[in-house]
């Protein structure tokens, strides 16, 4: 017992593996966990001993939820940072032993943690019984033999379809659903996807989350809910380009994330959280390092180019060299010597200088902005695109182009691409009901 | 004639070993596990090899073999009516014939190795086979292994002229037979086992 | 104490290997804060990897539907023990080593072509996508970084006219061969971290497929595997070190504190390689693979050869 | 070890490899036949060089043209195996009774 408690004492000291679930609501928290002191973000829940779900449990998200939180290993514990106001599902009711917390309170979940480890607190149980998926027909130790070659249908799967793969073989395809909860892909994004290899075949985006239920999710709870509520009411354009330049570095960092280079992905982070704008010169420094990364380039160089015709707002369709931008047609933005930043290209590095540059020139302009205040009127240039009173917000239409994109390309290529886009399922769901961010 | 006992000891390991492992090639029901059985089995053989002062020989088998095996896997699992092998399956046919034409095949020429009578005369231990090796593969045999040179260049041209799809008459599977797989409804159960 | 006895040998290789991984782990830690936060903190970056090990330990390890449980677990243990036989070929000092064979470069590469199957079957046996994909990007880069390996260490092996580990060592006793054959460090180099998916090369494990081979186990097996990949990492180090930057041989200090340096002066540029650049896109680093690195190192064999001709 | 026992396991796997040869219905598990026979054969070269040639370089090049012939079998099995498969879209000798294109 000795080596236990020893072991146990070197343990509570540890950073604490957290693996993330982002719920409704979630995401302006998000970005905040990763900097918490003591906590480490983990790639795949069974690196965690900490489950944290942050925002609202929609139904959509609850079944899923619940088969991530078995897959932690135990010891395990839940920590629950609910979105305000709580209005969806309540996870104490679903998972007995959450820990609530205030969003961003990362005191409580090292406690939760140091709980854990020490023995003080209890593994929490499983959510779901440990149940075969399908009912036993083979005859081996995998499900295969019974009658005939292929007896049985193994373990309840039917056998891989076939299809030609790019080398005029007819290969067996991999059926995949992955989401809601990847973290490679943003929260809430299910795609259910045809393997050959590790190039896709086929893709389909499935059912939104963040939708079907009778109010949908509160624009409140966006990310973008700064510029979705500046549509509405006066806002300084200050405010509106700090808000910009902090979305962007925050994507960024995820971008860098995906990209192996964790440490520099936190140091972004890092920079977001505190923004000012006489972060200008900073955040200029590192859009032209970032730029001069050889193997960031590399990496992303040609991959998911989105033309003009296919998106036509937003950083997407600039950064394919169309100078489209909602500010342009603003009032509040004349006289500044505003003109949009555009890259050529369309592909992912294209998408990454672009955000860059446009989260440096933000800076740019909340400095010369002063205290201009921007008046409610025409449609405000969010950081996916133009937000106006009853249209589609911008992430809708982004997800809609999902499947051209991915279909032919490389795993880690599609991983890219999506990490691209900047979706936000929520903001496509909020967008879907008419009239949103009215 | 080489003795020791910890040679010997090392002898009935790896031979053991590497006769168990080949047999599993063929017993086990997962693809994988087939061809990295093969591969065992051939480390086995690169192990006794290297008793025998063929170290280079015995080395050089197990690095060629540890891509070969994988290789082999990562086929199997593409050509295998399987949901990229995560299902592993078996088949067997003419297991009778196949069982007698093995036992008589080992019978045979383990009575060879038995009966016949030869030479008994062991390898100077303090030479270095793998300088003796290199001296004979540029030097007196540089032929023969130039030959072989040739033969496996030859090889990857041939290998990558009859798996490519574009063929020079245009693509390969011009002018083919229906797939198989579609040309009769899948036979009911009791295939040969 | 006689290192190529039983326990000198085990007591030796464990000792490099060990020493070893702590170290990558506490770079690894110490440049991570440093990129991060832009200062790093000694006492955190020498702590934080046992207490992750002891958390590791206490958690328990996972289960998923029906893996290949055995080879589930020999998998680490393979590629453990393939860095183990890798670094037994190295001197360490004037007569420090476990086996310092007479085909000692041929064993070394024999190890590093093994550590593709432990790979392949830890990703393949968890019966699980995220794994198998891991495992087959791996074995879609291994071939070329087995190629350029053998061929610089056969041309590191040419000033030697000798296979043994020792023997290139001393043939380095003028001049070493990062200086002899300057195409040879930097391409073993690539090809070493690649073996030990390692830094840009992290294509097995990466982010983008959640963690790869390693995203379906947790506890003890974690440990065990993150350590074997870090041996293998410490492997390719030593080697190097030996074979390219002189080994032993050094004025002043003893044999082995020079190898101890030259091998974290290694380890240190692997580490900060990770930190540093980002992962590499597979169709694309094929292409290079084949098309520059192959080549360069066939280019620097035949350089290699005509010079010591 | 003695080279009586040395060809009596190099049999043994030889053996081994003929029962897998014709048992297997998969072009690749034929494929492991036939290198296990050549493994088998390669063990017996090795012995007779070590134990009855006096070590002669030669012996060491006999199984140097095995490996390469080992080499040479398993690439131009793959690619007959991608070029049958392109074609017939079989992977098992039993959908090639009819071997006429």
């Amino acid at each position: 017992m000795g080596l236990r408690r020893a072991l146990a004492r070197l343990a509570a000291a540890a950073e604490a593996p957290v693996f993330p679930v982002i719920g409704a609501g979630g995401r302006s928290v998000a970005g905040e966990i990763a900097l918490l002191g003591g906590v480490r973000v983990v790639d795949s829940p069974r690196a965690a001993n900490v489950l944290l779900v942050v925002g609202g449990i929609t139904p959509g998200l609850l079944a899923p939820l619940l088969q991530v939180h078995d897959q932690l290993p135990t010891p395990r514990a839940t920590v629950w940072w609910p979105g305000e106001p709580v209005e969806h599902q309540d996870l104490r009711t679903v998972l007995g032993e959450v820990v609530v917390a205030r969003p961003g309170d990362g005191d409580t979940l090292r406690g939760v943690f140091a709980e854990l480890v020490g023995g003080g607190r209890l593994s929490d149980p499983p959510a779901l019984p440990d149940d075969e998926p399908a009912e036993w027909r083979g005859v081996g130790p995998y499900g295969q033999g019974g009658t005939g070659m292929t007896g049985g249908v193994p373990y309840g799967r039917p056998l891989a379809k076939r299809s030609p793969d790019p080398d005029g073989l007819e290969l067996d395809q991999l059926p995949l659903r992955i989401g809601p909860m990847f973290p490679p892909l943003p929260p809430g994004l299910i795609l259910d996807i045809a393997l050959q290899g590790d190039v896709i075949r086929e893709v389909a985006v499935g059912d939104n989350p963040f939708l079907g239920h009778p109010d949908g999710p509160a624009p409140a709870g966006l990310d973008t809910a700064l510029f979705l509520e500046a549509a509405r009411r006066p806002q300084p354009v200050a405010t509106i380009e700090l808000a910009r330049a902090r979305h962007h570095l925050r994507w960024a960092a995820g971008t860098l994330r995906l990209h192996g280079l964790a440490s520099e992905s936190l140091r972004v982070l890092r920079l977001a959280r505190a923004l000012r704008p006489e972060h200008a010169l900073e955040v200029e420094t590192l859009a032209r390092r970032l730029r001069g990364r050889r193997s960031l380039s590399w990496a992303t160089r040609g991959v998911g180019v989105v033309t003009p015709a296919q998106v036509g707002f937003g950083p997407v369709a600039r950064a394919a060299g169309v100078a489209v931008d909602a500010r342009l047609d603003d009032p509040a933005y004349d006289g500044i010597g505003f003109s949009p930043v555009v890259n050529d290209g369309g592909d992912a590095r294209a998408r990454l200088r672009q955000r860059l540059a446009e989260a440096a020139q933000a800076l740019d302009l909340a400095n010369r902005a002063g205290a201009r205040v921007r008046q409610p009127g025409p449609a405000l240039e969010g950081p996916r695109g133009p937000l106006s009173a009853g249209e589609a917000l911008p992430s809708a239409a982004l997800v809609d182009l999902l499947p051209r994109l991915l279909v032919g390309q490389e795993w880690g290529d599609a991983m890219t691409t999506v990490a691209s886009l900047d979706l936000d399922l929520e903001e496509a769901a909020a967008g879907a009901r008419a009239g949103a961010p009215a | 004639m080489i003795r020791s006992g910890t040679v010997d000891i090392a002898f009935w390991m790896f031979s053991a070993g590497s006769v168990v492992a080949a047999w599993l090639v063929f017993r086990t029901d997962s693809m994988v596990r087939a061809a990295y059985w093969l591969l065992a089995s051939f480390a086995g053989v690169g192990a006794l090899m290297v008793l025998l002062n063929a170290r280079f020989l015995g080395l050089v088998l197990v690095l060629m073999m540890a891509g070969e095996m994988t290789i082999m896997a990562v086929f199997m699992v593409m050509f295998m009516m399987n949901p990229a092998g995560l299902n592993p399956m078996t088949m067997v046919h003419q297991h009778r014939t196949a069982k007698i034409a093995g036992v008589f095949a080992f019978a045979g020429l383990a009575l060879v190795g038995l009966v016949a009578d030869f030479p008994d005369r062991p390898a100077d231990a303090r030479r270095d086979p793998t300088s003796d090796l290199g001296r004979e593969l540029l030097g007196d045999s540089m032929l023969v292994f130039e030959t072989a040179g040739v033969t496996l260049l030859a090889t990857m041209i041939g290998a990558i002229a009859i798996a490519s799809k574009r063929g020079r008459y245009g693509d390969a599977e011009q002018g083919s037979a229906p797939p198989a797989l579609e040309e009769k409804p899948p036979e009911p159960a009791g295939m040969e086992h | 104490m006689r290192w190529s006895s039983p326990l000198g040998a085990v007591v030796l290789v464990a000792g490099v290997l060990s020493a070893g991984a702590y170290v990558v782990a506490v770079l690894d830690v110490a440049l991570g804060r440093l990129t991060a936060a832009g200062h790093l903190r000694l006492r955190h970056a020498l702590r934080q990897p046992l207490d992750e090990t002891a958390l590791l330990l206490l958690t328990r390890p996972s289960r998923t539907e029906r893996p290949d449980a055995q080879a589930w677990a020999l998998a680490p243990a393979l590629l453990g023990a393939m860095a183990a036989a890798a670094v037994a070929t190295v001197p360490l000092g004037r007569g420090i080593a476990v086996a310092d064979v007479a085909d000692g470069i041929v064993l070394f590469g024999a190890a590093m072509a093994m550590v593709m199957v432990a790979v392949y079957l830890h990703g393949w046996s968890a019966n699980s996508p995220m794994p198998l994909l891991g495992g087959y990007r791996f074995i879609a880069l291994a071939l070329s970084y087995e190629m350029p390996l053998a061929l610089v260490l056969i041309a590191a092996a040419l000033p030697a006219e000798s296979l043994s580990v020792g023997a290139i060592v001393a043939s380095q006793h003028d001049l070493w061969n990062v200086v002899r054959q300057p195409l040879g460090l930097p391409l073993y180099l690539i090809a070493g971290a690649g073996l030990a998916f390692w830094g840009p090369l992290d294509t097995a494990d990466g982010p983008d497929l959640a963690g790869g081979t390693t995203a379906e186990v947790s506890g003890p097996s974690r440990v065990a595997w993150e350590l074997a990949r870090r041996f293998v990492l410490v492997a390719v180090a030593v080697m190097g070190a030996a074979v390219f930057l002189g080994g032993w041989q050094g004025p002043m200090l003893p044999g082995p504190a020079w190898m101890a340096l030259k091998t974290l002066v290694l380890l240190a540029g692997l580490v900060w390689m990770a930190h540093r650049v980002a992962r590499v896109r597979l169709e694309r680093f094929v292409v290079v693979a084949w098309t520059v690195l192959i080549p360069l190192a066939l280019v620097d064999v035949f350089v290699s050869g005509a010079i010591a001709l | 070890m003695t080279l009586q026992a040395l060809l009596v396991v190099g049999a043994a796997l030889f053996g081994i490899g003929v029962y897998g040869a014709l048992s297997q219905q998969t072009f690749v598990m034929i494929m492991m036949g036939l290198e296990l026979m050549l493994n088998g054969a390669m063990l017996a070269a090795v012995a007779f060089w070590a134990m009855s040639s006096g070590g002669a370089p030669k012996g060491q090049l006999l199984t140097v043209i095995i490996m390469t012939v080992m080499a040479v079998e398993a690439a131009i099995g793959f690619a007959l195996i991608i070029g049958i498969y392109r074609i017939r879209k079989a992977d098992m000798t039993e959908k090639l009774k009819r071997l006429r294109a």
